[in-house]
């Protein structure tokens, strides 16, 4: 054991035995099966002289915060016993994602394991923020608990779904393909020209550090209300990052290797598509990838000026002066979700095209 | 094992009628300069040299005196800037544009993104070869370098020896008969390098074309050439040219023998008096 | 002096006078009280800030404030200085709309983020349905100017009299060249720009009786400004951090506004409260009876 | 030298880009400018005429290069930095913020990335989390956040001033987007140490904290340099937006916002044109800072 | 050469006296294996050796036999997953602890941020000499590697044989007596190869310390070398041991005498038998 984990297992089971404590004093209730997973948690502290396996750190993290869960409704606000048991339970979780990686690390236990690690930090920071606005009675404009938005998020799928269709489905991929795809054209094209290309790259690479959002209006202005005034202002966002990524890509290609498809004689369009797109690839994925955020990012903040009735960004400004906090939040969570899917997706088509590049071969 | 190996015997064939042997590649007053931010930098000067077709000559010198630059001049890489440069009786430019040499540089340069078929199969792409043609001289090439069996790997599935030859085996395969090779071998160790060193040499012997060999190694030079050429730092010239009096049969433990030292220690002296330490 | 934190529903302008002037004249201190006034916004809600405890006070559209008492934020009209609602539709002449009867199927715009009660509530007693269908009307949510007129990208847009409409004007849509659907005079306007604070807050005897004191001096100001428009236009400029209105905008700005508050009589009027309430519950915008969403107790104090 | 040899091409470009700047100008501005005439009555305009006015509307679709040019100058030359019409005093605010939250993502993306290169559970826990964490829109959320943290930070038991809460609000969204890149950044370069040197560390028996300071941290600092370009870049984004829902009070989102308001698309311009200033004037001082740098730690000059 | 030459010498007196040659490396049936996703790769299997202080020990054997792994064994970068090993009659976890030992890798491996002088120091910081005690012994080693002048430039201004001289007194600033060496001069040309080759051996005699060598170069291996280990492939093991007959003074030319190229061959016998081609 580290000292890390040392500490975290003293810890754990000392807020374990004080939450157990302040449950007796408060008069138990019919908080039985809370009772006994803090007992266990006490108990654990004989791991320093038998043992414990790192599951049964998990199954304590888990159970309690179920039965924390479970227990939150009937007691806002919550008695001091319920805070103690909550941080006792987030470090059993925290020890048990130590140890977990470590056996990993160590190779006692199944790489692919390992998935469980970022879940449970997730699953963490879900029960703390459900615990902290239900337990402390946040008012819901201000924050509303996850329970509350996973409601709305069922009860709304129709609503949703319009919005995910109007945004994401017609103005960021139709946006992010024509941006992705003139930007990449362009910069084949300029690529042929030395004079364009120390023109034009310069430019290119402050144009995508500037705050390009700020065209959003204008588009708005020139393009209309409907999706392509949103998707103009993702094309312009997703233009330059690809345009500069793309350019590099296709000097990356070693000077060896174009030398030697020159003692083959070879020509400009046989050297572009057998050597440098190839060798351009993880460089073209990298500008997808940023542009696969930018693309929502640009979208959602189109539509605060100015949209037809529907939208992930109309739907996003609209409830917060409905004050519907709870709407807004499954809405967020919807394109966080589809971000991360979008971002995702892109990352295994890079896997798959340039499983020959060392950073995806080494893994 | 195939058409290009019969190409090449009627090469042979028709340049040997010719009475005197054929001059492959032929440098006259040849100077080149490199301009750089601090100034000119001579990378050769006055180099005169013929290299006659079936010749296999090493060159060798300390770092930096102008090996690379050559062999990158007969290949059209670098222009001179003094002097004349013919190669197969054209200029560098034509002679690469017919595509009249192989090159294999010091590192394998294979494409990650390829198999070693594939690779193999890449100047035979460039160069307009039938899908059917090229199947057969991947294959003899893979087999010429004992490579059959790893047509469908990637290039960082196999040792570096392994790169090393199929990247010759690019090199071989299309019909070239000049072989420029730059420290093909220098990033391996000594036993594969010795290794390969006789599977070349048997190669040379078998295909009968003409290599031009840049290495920092005396053995190495000594064991390969009939003709070896020593340089000297910057401005690059040529100090010495080294004919081998060594049988064309050269087993391994020929480097052993008196003659072989005898030839090295010639060469080490060559290489020696151009050397500074300090560097 | 008491401090008193008032948010704004929109940008500073004219609209605001009133407040900026009893602020600048002294009207406010002279009242024992200390004034902040925070400018509002396109995303700011007001109702928001005063739930999260950001303001004491806050001007607030009426369909607003009784949508937000439903999700637990317990505001309570103190007073109403605006009578007449300051909202039009607005169509170019050239255009489709005429009449109400020419609504369907064609596209308006509209301001949301708790502006757009009014619009549907007229809707609704017009019995158009606004989800796009042929039948119903297409809605836009509107940018904050009158490019959706000159790019003709909606047949009729939302204007503020005051506000919107003169940049029409100034754009040569003057209004003979205008259709022009007033939502006072169709007798669907909803109430505007009320003052509400928290009920809870005003059971504090303490607190009541600040605003009180921030109401009188409101109305002085408002007083002031209505007879001064040339001095309030200025003083709104001086206030405006933006710097971006301009003096002229605002002396216009100033002179529609005067058309729709009553700087003598801050009450509010109980049959334009009632018209309010009926209309936000056949919407379905609110689905109870409000209780106790206003006091006369203030302006009964003045 | 490298920036000599690109000095031509590029003026050729910005010049090329220029003249289509007024071509594109003139194009977009016809219709309107045909409009004006027509509500005018003029008809007797000459060729000449009609270009110059196209140039000079007061509302266009797409102003010319010398109306953003007056107006920047009028805005920034010809008055007070003081003056809350100038583009400076609008620059620094945003600047301010923009400072704020650049150091604070700056100070985070290196601790996290400290975290995750020391310990294991926090590379498998954290890294996919700030992944996911920049595909929420956080500017979609910036209305709400900004209006939540103002409400938080002015509220007691903070009780900060406004105009802090609000620079408090901006830095914490332009650190958001700020910390991101640093983080990548510098996980990538603590870890940029090969196993040779690592190894050469170990064989002293040296301490974490001596490896930390000794090797990781100077092999990190190109890469350190390099995610700061983006992340002020990115800092610079995310207090504009911020700026947004903030009332529109100060600030260059502001003025971008208010100029839309008011269909000034001029002023838009200029602002943008402001903004990409501050952007390149922010990428070009990290610049100079990682030379100096570079200079101090020896590097070879490039 | 000042206060660690002292205590040396003492500690070689201190050893004379307790009769029989002392065992500064001792391996008992080493086996080191290592888990890969492949499945295990023996790297090193029951490797027995002694290694007495002041000996000159070189490792030779083909790519991948263990050599290096051997080396991190000792210096404690590996755990050995059978057998014993001891290194001045400690763990070798002991002998790291107490900075037994000096290691030079075969890339100089210098920081680039720091001049020459502040990476000789690296380790006297780690090891927290005072800051005058450091200037002394960096002038010392600095010296004793013929750098003296170079002391502010940094790395990339210094070629690579200087470098890695640079990187020979950073291991031999400190007071071990034991020097670990991985290919040190693996990536030099021959000349300056020969040159650092004749050098090293000079400072090994000034010093007395005790040397570890891997090399890939079997003319090198034997010129500097009092005890030769010839290593097989995977798994590795020790085939031979070569004990070197030529005389402690050794001349550069000493490697074209009979004596020299005996001891050759019978490396590279020793290295040929263990060799698979196809790697
Ligand atoms: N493109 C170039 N621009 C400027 N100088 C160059 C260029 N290429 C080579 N040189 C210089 O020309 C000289 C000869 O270089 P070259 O690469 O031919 O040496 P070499 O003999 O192959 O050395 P090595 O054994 O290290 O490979 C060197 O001083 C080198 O620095
Ligand atoms: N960290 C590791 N994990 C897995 N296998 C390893 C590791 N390090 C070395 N090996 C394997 O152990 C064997 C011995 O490696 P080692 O580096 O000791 O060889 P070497 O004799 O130094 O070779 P070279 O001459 O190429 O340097 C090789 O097969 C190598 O692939
Ligand atoms: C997004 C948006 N909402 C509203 C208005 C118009 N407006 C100006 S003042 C005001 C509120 C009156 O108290 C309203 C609705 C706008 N221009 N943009
Ligand atoms: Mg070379
Ligand atoms: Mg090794």
């Amino acid at each position: 054991m580290s000292q890390l984990q040392h500490y975290l297992a003293i810890v754990a089971g000392g807020v374990s035995a004080l939450a157990f404590a302040l449950l007796v004093n408060w008069g138990f209730g019919s908080q039985f099966a809370m009772a006994a997973i803090l007992a266990l948690g006490v108990v654990s502290l004989g791991r320093f002289w038998l043992g414990w396996s790192l599951w049964l750190d998990g199954a304590i993290a888990l159970f309690g915060a179920i039965l924390l869960m479970v227990a939150l409704p009937g007691m806002v606000p919550a008695p001091t016993w319920f805070w103690a048991a909550l941080i006792a339970f987030w470090l059993f979780g925290w020890l048990f994602v130590e140890r977990l990686s470590k056996a990993i690390s160590d190779k006692k236990i199944d790489q692919r394991v390992g998935v469980i690690i970022p879940i449970v930090f997730g699953a963490a920071l879900l029960v703390i923020w459900e615990a902290i606005t239900v337990g402390l009675a946040v008012p819901t404009v201000i924050m509303p608990p996850p329970s509350m938005i996973w409601a709305k998020l069922v009860s709304s799928v129709p609503t949703l779904l319009a919005d995910f269709n109007q945004t994401f489905l017609k103005a960021v991929l139709i946006g992010y393909v024509i941006g992705c795809g003139s930007g990449f054209l362009v910069a084949i094209l300029i690529d042929r020209s030395p004079f364009f290309k120390r023109g034009l790259l310069p430019l290119g690479n402050f144009v995508s550090a500037l705050p390009i959002i700020g065209v959003a209006p204008i588009m708005v202005m020139w393009f209309g209300f409907d999706w392509p005034s949103k998707a103009a202002v993702v094309v312009v966002m997703t233009f330059f990052p690809m345009l500069v990524n793309t350019i590099a890509g296709l000097s990356a290609s070693g000077n060896m290797e174009r030398d030697l498809m020159r003692t083959y004689a070879s020509g400009y369009w046989q050297t572009l598509f057998k050597l440098r797109l190839p060798a351009a690839a993880p460089f073209i994925f990298n500008a997808l990838k940023i542009n696969s955020t930018l693309a929502l990012i640009g979208a959602i903040v189109a539509e605060f000026f100015g949209t037809p009735i529907v939208g992930m960004g109309f739907r996003i400004s609209t409830e917060v002066g409905r004050m519907n906090v709870d709407m807004v939040w499954a809405e967020i969570a919807v394109a966080a979700v589809a971000g991360s899917v979008f971002y995702g997706v892109i990352a295994l088509l890079e896997r798959a095209v340039t499983f020959w590049h060392p950073s995806v071969r080494g893994g | 094992m195939t058409a290009d190996l019969t190409l090449d015997q009627n090469a042979r064939a028709v340049s040997s009628q010719s009475g005197a042997p054929a001059a492959v590649v032929s440098a006259r007053g040849l100077g080149l300069t490199f301009q750089t931010n601090d100034g000119p930098v001579h990378a050769l000067s006055d180099v005169n040299l013929d290299i006659n077709k079936g010749e296999f000559v090493s060159f060798i010198g300390p770092s930096g005196c102008g090996k690379t630059t050559f062999l990158r001049t007969i290949a059209d890489l670098e222009q001179p800037t003094t002097g004349t440069l013919s190669v197969n009786g054209m200029t560098p430019q034509g002679a690469r544009e017919s595509r009249a040499y192989g090159y294999v540089f010091q590192a394998p340069a294979l494409f990650p993104w390829r198999t070693i078929e594939k690779n193999v199969a890449l100047p035979l792409e460039v160069m307009g070869y039938s899908a059917e043609e090229r199947a057969k001289r991947i294959q003899g090439t893979l087999d010429l370098v004992n490579l059959t069996g790893f047509e469908h790997k990637y290039p960082w599935q196999l040792s570096g020896g392994m790169q090393q030859r199929a990247s010759i085996a690019r090199a071989l395969a299309f019909d070239a008969d000049l072989l420029l090779m730059d420290e093909p071998f220098g990033a391996l160790d000594e036993i594969v390098r010795d290794h390969l060193n006789s599977e070349l040499l048997k190669l040379w012997a078998r295909t009968q074309k003409t290599i031009c060999f840049v290495t920092h190694s005396i053995p190495e030079a000594v064991y390969l050439s009939t003709k070896i050429v020593v340089m000297s730092p910057r401005p690059g010239r040529v100090t010495d040219v080294i004919e081998s009096t060594l049988p064309a049969e050269r087993p391994l433990d020929i480097r052993e023998t008196p003659e072989f030292l005898a030839i090295a220690a010639r060469v080490r002296d060559g290489l020696r008096a151009g050397h500074s330490y300090e560097e | 002096a008491d401090p008193v934190t008032l948010q704004l529903k929109w940008v500073t302008q004219a609209q605001f006078a009133g407040y900026y002037v009893a602020k600048d004249k002294g009207f406010y201190s002279d009242e024992g009280i200390d004034i902040t006034i925070k400018p509002g916004g396109p995303d700011i809600a007001p109702e928001q800030v005063i739930a999260g405890g950001g303001a004491d006070v806050i001007v607030d559209w009426m369909g607003g404030a009784l949508a937000a008492r439903e999700k637990g934020v317990p505001l309570v009209n103190i007073a109403q200085p605006y009578k007449r609602s300051g909202l039009l539709m607005i169509c170019p002449k050239d255009g489709p709309i005429k009449t109400e009867a020419d609504f369907k199927g064609h596209t308006l715009g509209v301001w949301f983020f708790g502006n757009e009660y009014p619009f549907y509530a007229w809707m609704n007693k017009l019995g158009i349905p606004t989800d796009g269908g042929p039948d119903g009307v297409n809605v836009l949510k509107q940018s904050f100017d009158v490019q959706p007129l000159i790019q003709k990208q909606a047949d009729c847009i939302s204007v503020m009299t005051y506000n919107e409409l003169g940049q029409a004007i100034d754009a040569g849509f003057t209004q003979d060249k205008l259709v022009i659907f007033n939502y006072t005079d169709l007798g669907n306007d909803l109430l505007e720009d009320g003052l509400y604070a928290m009920g809870d807050k005003l059971a504090d005897p303490a607190f009541d009786d600040k605003m009180v004191r921030f109401v009188r001096a409101s109305q002085k100001g408002w007083q002031y400004a209505i007879e001064h428009p040339e001095e309030a236009a200025q003083i709104v400029i001086d206030n405006d951090d933006s710097g971006a209105q301009t003096l002229a905008h605002q002396e216009y700005m100033m002179k529609e506004v005067a058309k729709l508050v009553d700087p003598h009589d801050f009450k509010l009027d109980m049959a334009a409260y009632d018209r309010t309430e009926k209309a936000l519950l056949d919407q379905k915008i609110i689905a109870n009876k409000p209780q106790g969403a206003y006091t006369t107790a203030i302006t009964d104090k003045l | 030298m490298q920036q000599g040899k690109n000095a031509i091409p590029v003026i050729i470009v910005l010049l090329a880009l220029v003249v289509i700047w007024y071509v594109a100008s003139l194009w977009l501005n016809t219709p309107w400018q045909y409009q004006v005439y027509a509500n005018k009555g003029v008809s007797d305009w000459t060729a000449q005429q009609f270009v110059l006015d196209a140039w000079a509307q007061d509302r266009p679709v797409l102003p010319s290069p010398h109306q953003v040019a007056t107006e920047i100058w009028k805005t920034t030359g010809e008055i007070a930095v003081t003056s809350k019409k100038s583009l400076f005093y609008h620059a620094w605010i945003t600047l301010s913020a923009t400072l704020a939250g650049f150091v604070m993502g700056t100070v985070l993306g290196i601790f996290l990335a400290v975290l995750i290169v020391h310990n294991g559970a926090m590379n498998r826990s954290l890294m996919p989390w700030v992944i996911a964490s920049q595909t929420i829109p956080i500017l979609a959320l910036a209305p709400l956040f900004v209006v939540i943290g103002f409400n938080l930070f002015t509220a007691p038991p903070l009780g900060l001033p406004a105009d802090t809460a609000r620079f408090i609000s901006k830095a914490i969204i332009s650190a958001y987007l700020a910390f991101f890149p640093v983080t990548v950044g510098m996980v990538k370069g603590l870890r940029s140490p090969e196993f040779i040197q690592l190894d050469l560390m170990h064989t002293y028996n040296a301490s974490a904290s001596q490896v930390f300071w000794k090797l990781r941290w100077p092999s990190a600092l190109p890469f350190l340099f390099t995610s700061m370009k983006v992340a002020v870049a990115a800092s610079l984004v995310g207090a504009i937006v911020g700026e947004m829902p903030t009332g529109a009070v100060a600030g260059l989102g502001a003025r971008l916002l208010a100029g839309s308001y008011y269909g000034q698309t001029v002023q838009i311009w200029s602002a943008l044109f402001a903004a990409s200033a501050l952007a390149a004037v922010l990428v070009i001082a990290v610049g100079l800072v990682e030379r100096l740098v570079n200079a101090r730690m020896g590097a070879r000059p490039a």
